[in-house]
């Protein structure tokens, strides 16, 4: 019960959606299109189980007085803003709503500012970091830079060869290169995949008893 | 004034994330946590009233999917409350002793995903890429030619010089002999190309694609773990290299352009926000 | 859809069916702008010959689909040049000519029925219109959908990926019995070794990073492996070894392994819990932190194994400017660039899982390592077969790839 | 002190300063640089070109989240215009929660623009989650996925869902997403079903899709800004993708200024130890 029936499950699902794929009868595409729904509803709920971990874990701070136990404050106070602007609030899905404005005034600005931050990054490393120690690295930073040339318009005034070469080196050595990694990629994503359904990889199942 | 005041609240965020570039501090601090929050509790409603409330809670409270009316026991009834069931024993990881009843719905879940992607993996990115990358290698009108030529060109020619200026491997001392070699070479990379194209028959050889199957070719002898990496796989894996770098290169060059876009997003829109005060 | 069409071929009929002076008036309004050397066309072209129909076996239908094969009109491209499409009825009863499904280009010879009921015997009939008037109709029929059981057009996908399976299976139960594996060591080791050597030569630590992924992701599992391979190391040396990571599961994860390394390497003491740390599930909190890191404690040996995203960069930029080795290795492409060119020695994606089953030998690994590699013969044998193939001019060979 | 470890001593805050220098100047004195279009831009516009007037419709995945809105919204933007001026029905979906409030923005802005009706024009599903299981769902029943749409209105009273049942009822679908999405359309919608597929994508994944594209899995491609700066050209409606590319082009030049500065002051310092070694200074 413990570890065979999940292991049991994880086999028949898997077989039965591996299968599917080469039969168009409807017999089994009756099932196969209950079982998406089925997989939607769990990947739902899955999901929601990450927001209780994270109650969890700040809301053990504040028990234990960890010493930056007022962030875990800020995070709660976020977060039930959301969720009673998001229930109480009768028509949260309408633009303009309460709901709506917090995400566009303090969600986005955040997130989008944080990624923002690796412009002056990819900056500082270009200058401090990215050095042509080896063959390999100087032919990395080679390409980069006519990439860069060439994907920007200042590229075209300098010379039109620089969009030219860009488009060379992403549609012959880039492609070509990115095809044999996404080949081998591609096999190890269904050698895990295969090893999953068998039981031979149970990572997922945690634990050890 | 509603707009200003909100676009207040976003830009002050913005400069409490900016001041991390002079270092770690509490303003910093607080907006990570904000968004942590925010972001969760946007995620938790949306998931709800998007998905939970339609297919789930809709359907088995008031027997309503989709705008239709559907029988309390019927065929659609249990298929919207047994998902909603088993999605509901994830939560007993909670419970440490009853924790491996959370195993069954990630049982299904687990398998069902690993099965579904095998089929559509091995189609998009093994077959069809091989079916791509079996490219003709003559007969075929050329749009890189140029490009391909002028690569190659400086590739044999920073070879030769390599070898004759920097290595001497050929013991040519004076500048003439060297010069003679360097013609010579040319002579015979020229003669190999006119007979290549001879012996395709149809024309010209696409070098591109020669170039672009050597590449594949290249980069997947790379990825042997199984041999030694000597004689043709030692080549070929060497060229593989190549590939994978300049490859790696133009998404390096690539990249730059993603991170500056955000910033600019960022810049125009506290440029936009000052701009508010004085209009 | 299907309305689309109802209302062309109504339309067809009445054109058909007007009475000619309506035609004349409309040609009149014509006549204006063209020269009148153009004739009203009265006459239908010639009809389609050769009509045949059948069941669309090769496809992954489920019994919807049928397929109309024809001999074009004589009168299409050639004779009078002016038929400018097919139309394509079905009905359920012979001699009638029932309802239109659609309509197929001038210069076509097939069209495919994709809106059948299955197990329905179905009449076809094809005409050729020239904007006037159609001509009379080739039948075909009855058919009827068959609903499969196997996707005929998915046969190369099935067959690659039952190959695929058997190598990697066969290889898994070849490790599992003890056989001898070879697998090429990877360069990257020997670098890790170097700069743990250096570190301890200079008195400093060790820095590992295991990714900020979560412990089920297989590149965190496969930075665990080398993890141990490390500490053991790291503990003959005596060098500390300091592991921050971003998951509180991977950082228990990370306590077992170190410790058991330790154990194993006959050094149990010099395990010091302090130094694998949990510091925030946060990107840019983490990666802060871990600058933090390198610039108070030193470190001489950065080695960064696992999932990593944007972070990358920050590690591997403080990391270099503080002088220390640094050696990086991830299965996520986009970041590679940002390792190469600022650490002195990269794992190259499917590198880094190699590592692990070199240094661990566990079946499971090994097995899914060869298991791919000869799948990639597979596949180099495949392109140069196809290469060659379609210079000496056999189609086949790739038409069998072309997948649906 | 050496010019060179002057340099490799300089705080990265200086640079920090140069590039926040660097990306407010072109806004108030725009270079206005022209931008050429490549043919992947150039082969997405044309199949959005071809798509018939109230026609199938058009379904955009808006897949992207705040992070990287501001490289992929004027993509989605284009798009959404594009099709808007020549009449071709939009339905709008997303396969991530943030996209939810992205994807809801930008269709309302274009709706407003060129006075498009909600339900008669366009439709906004919303989110469901699970991104393979909805991709495939969609190709078997798109009400199984969606039993309504964004706002709790059955798809069955939303004119423009008419006869929509899967994708042999959509014309075309292009995604915008900053993660794996863009793959997963391709593995779940393309591959099974035969969908044709476009993708709007951020510049860090770009190089990645080249070979969907050469297989002919993607239709056409957007890469990062300078492809919406592109699209916007085609479309001849320059907007936050044309005005970024000022910005852009001064960045490019001074990183790879900095890129060379580094490399020379590295190498003259590692001459410099060199010959002083040489010399048995060290």
């Amino acid at each position: 019960m413990r570890r065979q029936l999940p292991l049991a499950l994880c086999f028949i699902f898997g077989v039965f959606t591996a299968i599917q794929y080469y039969v168009p009868h409807f017999r089994v595409q009756w099932f196969q299109e209950r079982l998406l729904q089925w997989l939607m509803t769990l990947l739902a709920f899955a999901f929601l189980l990450g927001t209780v971990s994270l109650i969890k874990v700040h809301y053990h701070k504040l028990r234990d007085r960890a010493p930056d136990r007022g962030f875990s404050l800020v995070v709660f106070a976020g977060l039930f803003t959301m969720i009673g602007l998001g229930f109480i609030h009768p028509d949260h899905h309408a633009p303009g709503s309460p709901f709506n404005q917090m995400f566009l005034n303090v969600q986005v600005p955040i997130e989008a500012t944080m990624f923002s931050l690796l412009a002056f990054y990819v900056a500082s490393a270009a200058f401090r970091a990215f050095r042509a120690r080896t063959l390999e690295a100087t032919l990395l930073l080679i390409a980069a830079a006519i990439v860069m040339l060439g994907r920007v318009p200042i590229g075209d005034l300098i010379s039109p060869k620089i969009p030219e070469a860009t488009r060379w080196i992403l549609e012959v050595p880039n492609l070509t290169a990115k095809r044999g990694v996404m080949i081998g990629v591609g096999l190890g994503m269904m050698a895990t995949a295969l090893k999953i359904m068998l039981g031979i990889e149970r990572a997922w199942m945690g634990g050890s008893d | 004034m509603t707009t200003l005041l909100l676009a207040t609240v976003g830009a002050i965020l913005t400069l409490c994330v900016y001041s991390f570039l002079y270092k770690d501090n509490p303003f910093y601090k607080f907006a990570e946590h904000l968004v942590v929050g925010v972001s969760a509790g946007y995620y938790l409603v949306i998931y709800t009233f998007n998905f939970i409330v339609p297919n789930v809670t809709d359907p088995v409270f008031t027997l309503n999917l989709g705008g239709e009316a559907i029988r309390l026991g019927g065929l659609d009834w249990w298929m919207a409350l047994a998902p909603g069931l088993l999605g509901l024993l994830l939560y007993t990881r909670f419970f440490p002793k009853i924790a491996w009843i959370g195993r069954w719905p990630l049982g299904i879940y687990v398998g069902g995903y690993a099965g579904l992607g095998i089929s559509p993996v091995m189609q998009a990115r093994v077959i069809n890429q091989l079916r791509a990358g079996a490219t003709p290698l003559a007969g075929t009108p050329d749009p890189f030619a140029n490009m391909t030529n002028v690569c190659l060109g400086l590739v044999i020619f920073i070879a030769v010089t390599y070898l004759l200026l920097v290595k001497r491997q050929l013991g040519a001392r004076n500048t003439g002999a060297k010069v003679g070699i360097v013609a010579l070479a040319a002579l015979v990379g020229y003669g190999g190309y006119v007979a290549l194209s001879a012996l395709s028959g149809a024309g010209v050889v696409n070098l591109t694609n020669v170039m672009l199957v050597v590449g594949l070719l290249g980069t997947l002898t790379y990825f042997f773990f199984s041999m030694r990496h000597t004689g043709v796989l030692g080549v070929l894996a060497r060229i593989g290299i190549v590939f994978l770098m300049v490859g790696f290169g133009a998404s390096f060059g690539y990249t730059v352009m993603s991170r500056i876009s955000l910033l600019i997003g960022r810049v125009g829109f506290l440029i936009d926000w000052v701009g508010m005060f004085f209009s | 859809m299907r309305s689309h069409f109802t209302i062309i071929a109504a339309l067809a009929i009445l054109a058909t069916l007007a009475p000619a002076p309506a035609a004349a008036q409309e040609a009149g309004d014509l006549e204006t702008v063209l020269p009148d050397t153009i004739p009203l066309d009265t006459t239908p072209p010639a009809p389609v010959t050769g009509l045949t129909v059948r069941d669309y076996v090769d496809n992954d239908d489920d019994g919807t689909k049928i397929e109309l094969a024809w001999t074009p009109s004589p009168d299409d491209g050639a004779g009078a040049a002016d038929v400018l499409a097919y139309h394509v009825w079905r009905s359920t009863t012979a001699g009638v000519v029932g309802d239109s499904v659609g309509v197929a280009g001038a210069g076509s010879a097939t069209f495919l029925d994709e809106t059948a009921v299955p197990g329905t015997d179905y009449h076809y009939g094809v005409t050729a219109f020239d904007g006037t008037s159609h001509s009379a109709p080739a039948t075909a029929g009855p058919v009827r959908g068959v609903r499969n059981w196997f996707a005929v057009s998915r046969t190369a996908v099935l067959v690659l990926a039952v190959v695929f399976f058997a190598l990697v299976l066969a290889f898994t139960q070849l490790a599992e019995r003890g056989a001898e594996l070879f697998v090429r060591r990877i360069p990257g080791l020997n670098a890790i070794e170097e700069a743990v050597g250096r570190a301890t030569e200079m008195g400093r630590p060790v820095l590992y990073v295991p990714g900020i992924g979560e412990i089920d992701n297989i590149m965190t599992i496969a930075s665990l492996t080398i993890l141990s391979h490390v500490a053991k190391i790291t503990a003959r040396y005596e060098t500390p070894l300091i592991v921050p990571t971003a998951r509180a599961v991977v950082m228990s994860a990370a306590e077992e392994v170190v410790k058991e390394a330790y154990a194993e390497a006959g050094h149990p003491d010099s395990y010091n819990r302090d130094n694998i740390r949990y510091l925030s599930d946060a990107q840019f909190a983490f990666a802060g932190a871990v600058n933090g890191i390198m610039l108070r404690e030193k470190p001489a040996a950065n080695l960064y194994l696992g999932a990593f995203w944007a972070e990358s960069l920050l590690l591997a930029e403080t990391g270099f400017e503080a002088g220390a080795i640094q050696v990086a290795g991830t299965a996520m492409v986009s970041q590679l660039p940002f390792f190469v060119t600022a650490c002195d020695y990269t794992l190259l994606g499917e590198e880094l899982y190699a590592a692990s089953a070199y240094l661990s030998r566990e079946p499971k690994l090994l097995g899914g390592l060869k298991g791919s590699d000869w799948m990639k013969v597979v596949t180099i044998a495949l392109v140069v077969l196809g290469i060659i193939l379609n210079a000496v001019g056999v189609e086949s060979f790739a038409e069998w790839f072309h997948t649906s | 002190m050496s010019w060179y470890d002057w340099l490799l001593g300089i705080d990265r805050r200086w640079i920090f300063l140069t590039i926040a220098i660097a990306v407010v100047i072109p806004f108030f004195a725009p270079l206005g640089l022209p931008v050429v279009v490549t043919p992947p831009v150039q082969n997405l516009y044309d199949a959005v070109e071809a798509l018939e007037p109230d026609g199938k419709p058009l379904l955009l995945s808006i897949d992207y989240t705040p992070a990287t809105s501001p490289e992929l919204e004027p993509m989605s933007s284009g798009v959404l215009r594009h099709a808007f001026r020549k009449d071709i029905p939009v339905i709008v979906m997303t396969l991530h929660p943030a996209g939810y409030g992205m994807a809801e923005s930008a269709i309302l802005a274009a709706a407003e623009e060129f006075g498009k009706e909600y339900g008669e024009d366009y439709v906004f599903l919303g989110f469901q989650p699970g991104t393979s299981a909805v991709i495939l769902g969609l190709g078997v029943n798109i009400r199984t996925v969606f039993p309504e749409d964004a706002y709790g209105t059955p798809l069955s009273e939303l004119p423009v869902m008419e006869g929509i049942r899967n994708y042999d009822d959509v014309s075309l679908l292009i995604t915008f997403a900053g993660w794996s999405a863009a793959e997963a359309w391709i593995y779940y919608a393309h591959q099974p079903s035969g969908q044709i597929v476009g993708a709007g994508v951020t510049a860090v994944m770009a190089t990645d899709y080249y070979p969907y594209l050469d297989a002919g899995q993607l239709v056409g491609l957007l890469g990062g800004m300078r492809g919406a700066a592109e699209y916007e050209r085609l479309i001849d409606r320059p907007d936050a993708g044309a005005r970024g590319m000022d910005s852009q082009s001064v960045i490019h030049l001074i990183i790879i200024l900095l890129i060379v500065l580094g490399n020379a002051a590295y190498f003259a310092s590692r001459r410099a130890r060199r010959l002083a070694q040489a010399r048995g200074e060290i």
